[in-house]
């Protein structure tokens, strides 16, 4: 499993191997599992950006709750510095490892001011001493997100959406974190605003070295922003590499369709993905889930397809990839 | 079968009423009584159990008939009833009843002495039964006529006790295999009604054509309705449609009197003493006389009475406890000093003899240092004896004494005078047919108990070899002058030692709508309390005359 | 399912708890039944003081087994369906005395709670439709009535509409010449007697449901749903019924399950105002008196109409609201 | 009666009251609804905002109580247990409310009951209120097992009988003062505020500021405390508003059957005295109505503050000013109408 | 190696029709008096038959609010306040009807029947408690009496069969059902009776782009079947220049700007639209840095004087305080453009900067737009200039 190696000379902070989340749910007497997010292997190297992008449902959310330890996860192993992350103490862990939620509006405590939120995990991580040092402090995340130091004193209702995101990632960034789990942070916002904050969590990067993951459904952000990609489908990644490299040249089915699904106004033709048409939801659990949708479905997708190198920094977890003499015989053919 | 048996009978009764009147009621020949607002009953008109509906609402004696009747208006009357006469012997351990002939049993059988003795061997073979808790040793008929109980000591002063017991049939009685659970539904007795309709509103009775009193009654009809509350009940007798009630009415000239002038009228006479009754332990503060004393002499009776009740309940008139005018005969030289006029500065100058100095609070100063202060308990819910501590508190600061007024639950009221956990607290005495009762129930040694356990009656814990030899010495006689030297006695007890301290008189409360029945109890005429409580109200109701026109 | 059998599970705990509470409670407080007793009746003359043993023989409160083993004797009556004899009411068993008191209590708080909840509903699904119309003044008004003691606004009612204008019977619940039965006699005469008591329940407990009817339909009418269906074009009484009474209602209809509580335990002081013949009345009775058996036969009664009308309120919600099927 | 929102409805109003909700708040809809109003003093920048007439109303009448209560017994003309020479005198210049039975002047007994009332009144709510609080949102907080029990608690308080429960507690407290009586309602009265509270944390504790202030590595009380006690302030104090009445009308009842201690006055205490003494079939109204008058007046003023702040959770609440065919329009799912720019030109048809 | 087979023959689009809905100085604001927020300001829009209107802007710049004015669906505390929208139903030709004027039974007939609206989120928009055909059937038996029940069933089926999917879902609730499969029981419910306009308020936010896509794709092949005319709200830009035949863009409540979608996206004349433009990356060629508009978002009970948008605006002048501009031809465009701009810029009195004066594409063929230029390598270009 190599599918998100670090690139050449950074080592990964934060490393998942083979993390999986699986839900129950209870209804109608019946129990089924959602296989929220399966064998999970990804690497956040400092200084890059990684994209998730996928399908609603495909377990976005749940790989960053996850790797901040919100969600217990099923099995696998989440390693920070290569201590394993559940033997570590909640609070030291997330002082390296902060989350900022999807939703401005909902992650933002309506009853305190901006000052509040940043100061917090300012004095929980023991990063300012109470009084004059959290103000001081406070300030400075505030210019970190070119925010006016005056915003400290305003509630969360008197911001603007971008305002608050970026209010939002200054208090993630209070900790002085080594990873930053950024989920959606633009879904809500118009495209102006959504500029904005791309381009301040792009700036963190490269000044600060903060590794970044960064989880979406718009490619396009994905790939103006993002060092790497990584694609999801029905909780498992297809396809990963550079953004560029993914979206320009998507090696799996699904990318493909992601791809050309996307709203392009330079396009020439609309793209049919009508054939496309199941939900996630009924995605088979073994094998390649995707195959159901899939225009090259073979018997052997009912085998897990292995991650396959399309170019050394780009994997695709496809058997189209594989050469077809070293594909296993299907069951069937077998038969 | 012991039920069905009972069906039977009143099955034969119910026939016979349906033939004089109609059980519809509501016509002029229907009596309409309430003697306390109880909340639905169940038909249960077994004589011996005290919760039974004839005994809440008054209605006992009209079926089960005692063996004489007593007037509690006037001290010693009594009428002779089921029994013609009796006599003691002298030694107090046997009494034989003669028995009216010609009585009937309203199914028709003969009532005879030995339904007496049956009765009485009930009461003895089944402890239950036996809440006027008497102790014959045996019963027996010695002839159709007469009946003999005796006793394994003197039981005169019991008598009062005795007779009042209702009389049963044994030729359906002694069918009932536990009659302590037996809710005998439909009664059958020699008395002047029969049940008719029983039901949660309420019972009608109609007129028992075998009765054994020639022309009586000559109500044929007789309604008890259920109240939930007093002023429900109130409500009712001020519209009219109540005869003739026990109720404690507020404002009774308003509410009641002035409502029909003519003929709504009452008398309620004492009958029994409520008194501050003072918790006599060790270091209570009323444990010292002189406080008791002081106490009882700063206290203005009249004032209470006309606040909490209007003057219904009579200011008490002596200090020895009698009630008066009921008892004025046990009035003595020695004890008629003992009037209760209020004087404060009587009370202070006891407090200063007795050692207690003036604070500058107002308060006297127990020796010990502190407030003379104590708390004066009652159940909250007693709204005239709320009154009466929160006015004789008002009268006691002014003597220098604090009392703070404690309206508690009538449950823990109950378990604090029980258990001696209180300092003082109102309580209404007993009745009786001569001072004894009250004097026993107040003053018996036997009655007490230590701190903590639970007296049976004597609440102040009053424990005073003299009183109790007097009290022997009038239970031990029949001679009137023996007793009557032995009342004078514990009457001076009373007087100077206060071991209980009068405040009112317990009225007989009696409401009485004569528009339609005359005939009432009267102050002119006291021949019973006016109440229409079981068994008296048998007695009166047999007086009552439809009104003229 | 599963949510199911863990309600009832958890309800079953409640229910032993309550019980429990039931039986120790009533023993906790002060005095003791005979005690009371003797002292009732000490009121009215003649009790001698050796009476006390005879009624502590009577009412079998002479022996004196530990609390514990009559904790676990209770039990085992209560198995066998027995809740023992009264001792106000000795020697009646308690389900008698309850048989007798009940069916008053569920008819007059009953069929009040349920006119109040229907009245309430309707009217509250009415402003709440009508926001800002005339039909808003009967919000402080009824708020007004339901802050009335209950017991004031009886006797008010009673001294007016009953001794002043005598159009109404002063108390009971039915005529005492009247025995009761099914004779159309009879009922007509009990619901002349219903009447206003009913309207003092009635008016004081409805302001609740017009409040909160009202509000779930305030909120409901802003749900996207109701303006899809008016979007659709569906008449008035359609989208009031279909679409926003029937998804406001869902509230109301627990707390409803939840005031039938109120039902058995709540009509104490209505039943002494109006003397009216009901379990809340014999309660009340039964506290007094320290009747423990009869204490706790109607604790039982409340115990388990509440829990079942709990039961039946979630039951209730998840068949009207499939939602709730799915997770919970 | 100007009702008109200064801010947007969001989602966050629905999950308030109508339990948790999918989805976000509307973009452009910023403010949260709970904090516009900040009910907090000490908060800089408070947010203008035309308060309902209701919760006016409600406040006025209130404010009359309480100053009724503060300065009552200093006002008072007479000494309310005083009895005087006038018995169950009607109204006069003596006695502006006549005198009871005993001749106790009945302003005086309402202007000193007052405080007692409202001294129970509040304590209970605030410790019933207290209780809920605590056990209902630590309850919805924590989860599991801990949850399990404590909304059994709840559940079991619900279930047993306040009568008895009163009466027990009554008879295990030492003369019922105030404190004790509020103590003992308080006891029967925290369970149902408790359950709102739960379910009201339980839709709380999975959104995003709470899931946010674990990650910034608040612990576990502060987050109670400060992230989520702020936000069911709303429903506390309505919560609280519920049981102050509820606490009255159950002392009053109490009262009423007895079961405090009636030497100290309250305005149950003066019913339970108008009472026993038949003062409504005496024809002394004046001694029976102005408490009961007051206590439905006090519980109508505690009900329009509740108004108040339920549309203050809840801004859709309060009823809008259209008037007539706009309103009518409205009701019905059109859009009035209300032409106040001036008519463009005419559309040629 | 890429899926993209099949395109939907775009030529076919319906012949530029008359209007079928004509809103005049429309005004909504939310409250009355001075504190209301006025968030549609004097909006003036056509719609013709088979037209994709599309509408975008600035998140509370009042787009929902517009919408739901027209079809009189603005919820309390809205009120409209001045203003015609009038409905010209294809069977009434000639004659208009005034929805403001209308009567609630008038509105109500036309609602839904000739008017649908699908909203922002099929989430809440389907009642919970009730299943899915119970919904649907409400509006059969609301608008076809006749119908019979067997009749209206069929039309159901045959109604979700369309939309793709399988008609034994339609015994669920909506909460069963995954957001795709309810945006699409919403969009069937929309056209059940082939109304004449489809007013769609950001239907697809919440999904991802294939399922997005798919569903698009639906609504577009149904109106080239039935020819109803479609408004179509979202932020996402780039979808809108690919599906709308023309495009409005709002700023502070009022239309800053209108044009064929494809001459909005080569040659915008306002500056905020092109501050829209310039901030969606592409999915093509290099990176490049973007920035956005400067600024934030005014704040609709404080409008600032004249020009709304002066304030972030790179080419203010001194009479954008003072004159607010209106909705006018920009000068220098060709009437036939059928493109208006609110800005002094195109006003004639000076040359407008260069980055919004590019030309247009091409002379425009009816409202084939986007779908048929060949246009990829304009992209640069516009970012150079
Ligand atoms: N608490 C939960 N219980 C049960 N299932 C859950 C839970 N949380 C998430 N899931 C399921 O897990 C899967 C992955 O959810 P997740 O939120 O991670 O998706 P996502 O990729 O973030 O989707 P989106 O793009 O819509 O945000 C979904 O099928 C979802 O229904
Ligand atoms: N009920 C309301 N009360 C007051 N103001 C409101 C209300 N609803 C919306 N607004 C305000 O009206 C303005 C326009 O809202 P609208 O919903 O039309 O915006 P929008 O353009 O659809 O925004 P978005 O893209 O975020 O959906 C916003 O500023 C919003 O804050
Ligand atoms: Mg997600
Ligand atoms: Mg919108």
């Amino acid at each position: 499993m190599t599918s998100t190696t670090s690139g050449p000379g950074a080592e990964p902070v934060l490393r998942t191997t083979s993390l999986a989340k699986h839900y129950t749910l209870r209804g109608r007497g019946r129990r089924r599992t959602v296989r929220a997010v399966d064998d999970l292997d990804l690497a956040l190297v400092p200084g890059t950006v990684t994209a998730v992008v996928g399908e609603s449902g495909s377990g976005k959310s749940t790989v960053a709750k996850m790797l901040v330890r919100l969600v217990r996860p099923s099995s696998g192993r989440i390693t920070l510095d290569g201590r394993d992350a559940g033997r570590m103490n909640l609070r030291a862990y997330r002082k390296d490892v902060q989350m900022v939620f999807q939703d401005p509006f909902a992650s933002l405590n309506s009853v305190h001011t901006i000052g509040y939120h940043l100061a917090r995990p300012l004095l929980n991580f023991g990063r300012a001493r109470r009084g004059a040092d959290v103000a001081g402090k406070v300030r400075d995340l505030l210019q970190r997100v070119k925010l006016d130091p005056q915003f400290a004193d305003k509630l969360p209702h008197e911001l603007s959406g971008g305002q608050r995101q970026r209010a939002a990632i200054a208090r993630a960034l209070a900790s002085e974190p080594r990873v930053l789990l950024a989920d959606e942070p633009i879904s809500m916002l118009d495209v102006s605003i959504r500029l904005g904050i791309l381009n301040l969590l792009g700036e963190l990067r490269d000044t600060d070295g903060l590794a970044i993951l960064y989880v979406t459904h718009d490619i396009a952000s994905a790939r103006y922003f993002a060092d790497r990609t990584v694609v999801m489908y029905a909780g498992k990644v297809v396809e990963s590499g550079t953004a560029l490299e993914v979206t320009d040249q998507p090696a799996h089915p699904y990318t493909q369709l992601l791809i050309s699904a996307a709203p392009d106004p330079q396009r020439i033709e609309i793209v049919d993905v009508s054939r496309a048409s199941s939900g996630a939801a009924s995605a088979p659990t073994d094998g390649c889930r995707f195959r159901d949708r899939c225009p090259f479905a073979m018997d052997v997708c009912r085998q897990q397809p292995p991650d396959v190198a399309v170019t050394p920094s780009h994997t695709a977890a496809c058997w189209l990839r594989v050469d077809e003499s070293q594909r296993p015989a299907s069951g069937r053919e077998a038969a | 079968s012991s039920s069905s048996k009972g069906e039977n009978t009143t099955a034969t009764g119910g026939n016979g009423s349906a033939a004089t009147s109609g059980s519809s009621g509501g016509g002029s020949s229907t009596l309409t009584m309430v003697v306390q607002p109880s909340g639905p009953l169940t038909r249960n008109f077994n004589p011996f159990n005290p919760n039974n509906a004839g005994m809440i609402q008054g209605t006992q004696a009209f079926v089960y008939e005692p063996l004489v009747q007593f007037n509690l208006a006037k001290t010693g009357q009594e009428y002779p009833w089921l029994a013609k006469s009796y006599d003691w012997s002298s030694d107090g351990k046997t009494l034989t009843l003669h028995l009216q002939s010609g009585v009937t049993w309203s199914d028709g059988k003969p009532f005879s002495a030995s339904d007496v003795a049956f009765t009485f061997n009930l009461l003895r073979k089944f402890p239950a039964l036996n809440t006027s808790g008497i102790k014959a040793v045996s019963a027996t008929a010695k002839d159709p006529t007469t009946a003999v109980l005796t006793f394994d000591h003197a039981s005169f002063v019991d008598f009062y006790y005795i007779a009042s017991v209702g009389i049963v049939p044994e030729h359906i009685w002694s069918g009932i295999a536990d009659p302590s659970t037996f809710a005998d539904p439909n009664p059958v007795g020699t008395g002047p009604y029969l049940l008719t309709s029983f039901n949660q509103q309420g019972w009608e009775m109609t007129k028992n054509p075998h009765y054994w009193q020639a022309g009586k009654p000559t109500i044929s009809n007789i309604r008890v309705p259920i109240f939930n509350s007093a002023p429900s009940a109130t409500l009712a007798l001020g519209q009219g449609t109540v005869d003739w009630a026990g109720l404690f009415v507020n404002n009774i000239d308003t509410v009641f009197a002035a409502k029909d002038k003519q003929h709504n009228t009452y008398w309620q006479p004492g009958y029994s003493t409520v008194t501050i009754i003072p918790n006599l332990e060790q270091g209570k503060p009323l444990a010292d006389v002189a406080v008791r004393q002081a106490v009882s002499a700063a206290l203005d009776r009249t004032q209470i009475s006309k606040a909490a009740t209007q003057g219904q309940a009579p200011p008490a008139a002596s200090a020895t406890g009698l009630v008066l005018p009921a008892q004025e005969t046990y009035l003595t030289d020695a004890t008629k000093q003992y009037a209760l006029t209020p004087d404060v500065a009587k009370a202070k100058s006891i407090l200063d003899g007795a050692g207690y100095k003036m604070g500058g609070d107002g308060y006297y100063q127990t020796p010990a240092g502190g407030d003379l202060a104590f708390s004066l308990e009652q159940p909250s819910n007693y709204a005239d004896f709320m009154t009466d501590a929160q006015v004789a508190s008002q009268q006691l600061k002014a003597a220098g004494i604090k009392v703070t007024v404690s309206g508690v639950s009538v449950q823990k009221y109950t378990s604090d005078i029980t258990n001696g956990t209180f300092d003082a607290a109102i309580h209404v005495g007993v009745s009786g047919t001569s001072p004894y009762y009250q004097y026993n129930y107040w003053l018996n040694s036997a009655f007490s108990a230590p701190a903590g356990k639970p007296a049976i009656s004597n609440f102040s814990r009053w424990e005073d070899p003299a009183t109790d030899k007097l009290l022997t010495q009038y239970a031990s006689t029949n001679d009137p002058k023996v007793q009557a030297t032995a009342i004078d006695g514990i009457a001076q007890v009373m007087a100077t030692k206060l071991p209980v301290i009068p405040l009112l008189y317990g009225a007989a409360w009696a409401q009485m709508n004569t528009k339609k029945f005359t005939g009432y109890p009267t102050a002119d005429n006291p021949y019973m309390l006016g109440w229409p409580v079981s068994p008296s109200s048998e007695y009166t109701v047999l007086q009552l005359k439809p009104a003229a026109g | 399912m599963k949510f199911l059998l863990r309600r009832l599970g958890f309800t079953l705990i409640t229910a032993w708890a309550a019980i429990s509470i039931n039986f120790f409670l009533p023993r906790l407080m002060p005095g003791d039944p005979v005690q009371l007793m003797v002292a009732r009746l000490q009121q009215q003359g003649a009790v001698s003081p050796n009476a006390m043993q005879a009624m502590q023989v009577a009412f079998g409160l002479d022996d004196h087994t530990s609390l514990i083993v009559q904790y676990f004797q209770y039990w085992g009556q209560l198995f066998r369906g027995d809740l023992g004899r009264s001792i106000t009411f000795y020697p009646s068993s308690v389900s008698e005395v309850i048989g007798q008191a009940l069916p008053w209590t569920l008819v007059l708080v009953g069929v009040s709670t349920v006119i109040s909840f229907l009245l309430g509903t309707v009217l509250g699904a009415f402003i709440g439709w009508r926001r800002g119309s005339w039909a808003e003044t009967i919000l402080p008004l009824s708020t007004f009535l339901s802050s009335v003691p209950y017991f004031w606004m009886g006797l008010i009612v009673i001294s007016l509409f009953g001794a002043k204008l005598g159009w109404f019977p002063l108390s009971g619940g039915f005529d005492q010449g009247i025995d009761p039965s099914w004779s159309s006699d009879f009922v007509s005469n009990a619901l002349y007697h219903a009447v206003l008591p009913a309207i003092t329940i009635v008016l004081s407990s409805v302001a609740s449901w017009i409040l909160g009817m009202r509000n779930m339909m305030v909120t409901v009418m802003d749900e996207d749903y109701v303006l899809v269906a008016q979007a659709k074009g569906l008449s008035r009484l359609r989208v009031l019924s279909a679409y926003a009474a029937r998804n406001a209602v869902l509230p109301s209809i627990a707390g409803f399950a939840l005031s039938i509580s109120f039902v058995v335990s709540g009509s104490l002081l209505v039943e002494i105002v109006f003397s009216y013949p009901g379990i809340g009345y014999s309660l009340y009775q039964a506290v007094n008196n320290e009747d423990f058996p009869l204490m706790q036969g109607i604790f039982l009664i409340i115990t388990f109409a509440v829990l079942l009308a709990n039961l039946v309120a979630d039951v209730a919600y998840v068949l009207l609201d499939p939602r709730t099927r799915q997770d919970a | 009666m100007a009702e008109t929102s200064d801010r947007p409805a969001t989602d966050a109003v629905d999950d308030v009251l109508a339990g948790d909700r999918v989805g976000g708040p509307v973009p452009g809809a910023a403010a949260d609804p709970l904090v516009s109003e900040p009910a907090d003093p000490g908060r800089p920048r408070r947010r203008r905002r035309t308060m309902s007439g209701k919760f006016v109303a409600g406040l006025v009448i209130l404010g009359l109580f309480v100053l009724m209560a503060a300065i009552g017994p200093l006002v008072a003309p007479y000494d309310p247990s005083n009895l005087g020479p006038d018995v169950l005198a009607p109204p006069s210049w003596q006695h502006w409310l006549g005198t009871t039975g005993t001749g106790q002047d009945v302003l005086s007994q309402l202007l000193v009951g007052a405080r007692q009332t409202l001294i129970i009144g509040v304590l209970a709510g605030l410790i019933a209120t207290a209780i809920s609080t605590i056990i209902g949102v630590t309850g919805g907080f924590v989860g599991g097992i801990a949850d399990d029990l404590l909304s059994l608690l709840s559940n079991v308080f619900l279930v047993v009988p306040a009568l008895p429960l009163l009466i027990v507690l009554t008879g295990y407290l030492p003369n019922g003062g105030p404190v004790a009586v509020a103590a003992v309602i308080s006891l029967t009265g925290w369970a149902w505020g408790s359950r709102v509270l739960r379910a009201q944390t339980l839709s709380i504790r999975r959104r995003d500021y709470i899931e946010a202030a674990r990650v910034a590595g608040e612990p576990g009380w502060r987050i109670i405390v400060f992230e989520i006690l702020p936000h069911v302030r709303a429903i506390l104090a309505s919560s609280f508003l519920f049981t102050v009445l509820f606490a009255i009308l159950t002392q009053v009842g109490l009262a009423f059957l007895g079961l405090v201690d009636v030497s100290q006055w309250s305005w149950g205490v003066m019913l339970y005295w108008a009472q026993s003494a038949d003062a409504l079939n005496a024809g002394a109204w004046w001694w029976f109505v102005p408490p009961g008058l007051a206590v439905a007046l006090i519980g109508t003023g505690l009900a329009l503050l509740n108004f108040g702040v339920d549309e203050f959770i809840n801004p859709r609440l309060r009823s809008n000013s259209l008037r007539g065919r706009a309103a009518r329009d409205s009701a019905g799912g059109f859009t009035p109408v209300v032409r106040t720019d001036p008519q463009p030109s005419e559309v040629q048809r | 190696m890429t899926i993209s087979a099949g395109s939907i023959p775009v030529t076919t689009r319906p012949r530029a029709g008359d209007p079928v809905l004509e809103v005049r100085g429309l005004s909504a604001s939310y409250g009355l008096g001075p504190d209301a927020v006025r968030a549609v300001v004097d909006v003036d829009l056509t719609l013709r038959r088979g037209e994709i209107l599309g509408i975008a802007g600035e998140s509370g710049s009042g787009k929902s609010t517009l919408a739901y004015a027209i079809t009189r669906l603005l919820r309390p505390p809205g009120v409209i306040t001045a203003g015609e929208v009038v409905f010209r139903p294809a069977d009434r030709p000639g004659g208009g009807m005034d929805l403001l004027s209308a009567g609630p039974a008038e509105l109500r007939a036309i609602r839904w029947s000739e008017i649908a609206v699908v909203f922002q989120s099929a989430m809440h928009a389907l009642n919970p408690v009730l299943t899915v055909e119970r919904q649907l059937l409400d509006v059969l038996a609301a608008h076809r009496r006749s119908m019979s029940r067997q009749a209206r069933q069929a039309r159901v089926r045959e109604m979700v069969e369309m939309v793709g999917i399988s008609p034994s879902r339609l015994k669920s609730y909506p909460h069963e059902l995954s957001g795709g499969m309810r945006q699409r029981v919403m969009i069937a419910m929309g056209l059940i009776l082939e109304p004449q306009i489809v007013l769609m308020d950001e239907p697809t936010t919440a999904l991802d782009v294939v399922t997005q896509r798919q569903i698009l794709q639906q609504i577009l092949e149904l109106r080239e079947r039935l020819g109803f005319s479609v408004v179509f709200i979202t932020h996402d830009l780039s979808l809108l220049i690919e599906i709308a035949d023309t495009i409005a863009i709002m700023y502070a409540g009022r239309l800053v700007e209108r044009a064929p979608s494809a001459f909005l996206f080569h040659a915008p004349r306002h500056p905020y639209t092109r501050g829209l433009l310039a901030s969606f990356p592409s999915l093509h060629g290099d990176r490049e840095k973007l920035v956005g508009i400067p600024g934030s978002p005014v704040d609709l009970r404080h409008v600032p004087s004249g020009c709304a948008f002066r304030t972030r605006c790179p080419h203010e002048m001194p009479r954008c305080a003072t004159d607010r501009p209106p909705l006018a031809l920009p000068v220098g465009d060709p009437p036939s453009a059928d493109r208006e701009v609110a800005c002094w810029l195109h006003d004639g009195r000076q040359p407008p900067p260069p980055s919004l004066a590019r030309p247009a594409p091409a002379a425009r063929p009816e409202y084939a737009t986007a779908g048929t230029s060949t246009i990829r390598d304009t992209r640069a270009e516009q970012e150079r200039s």
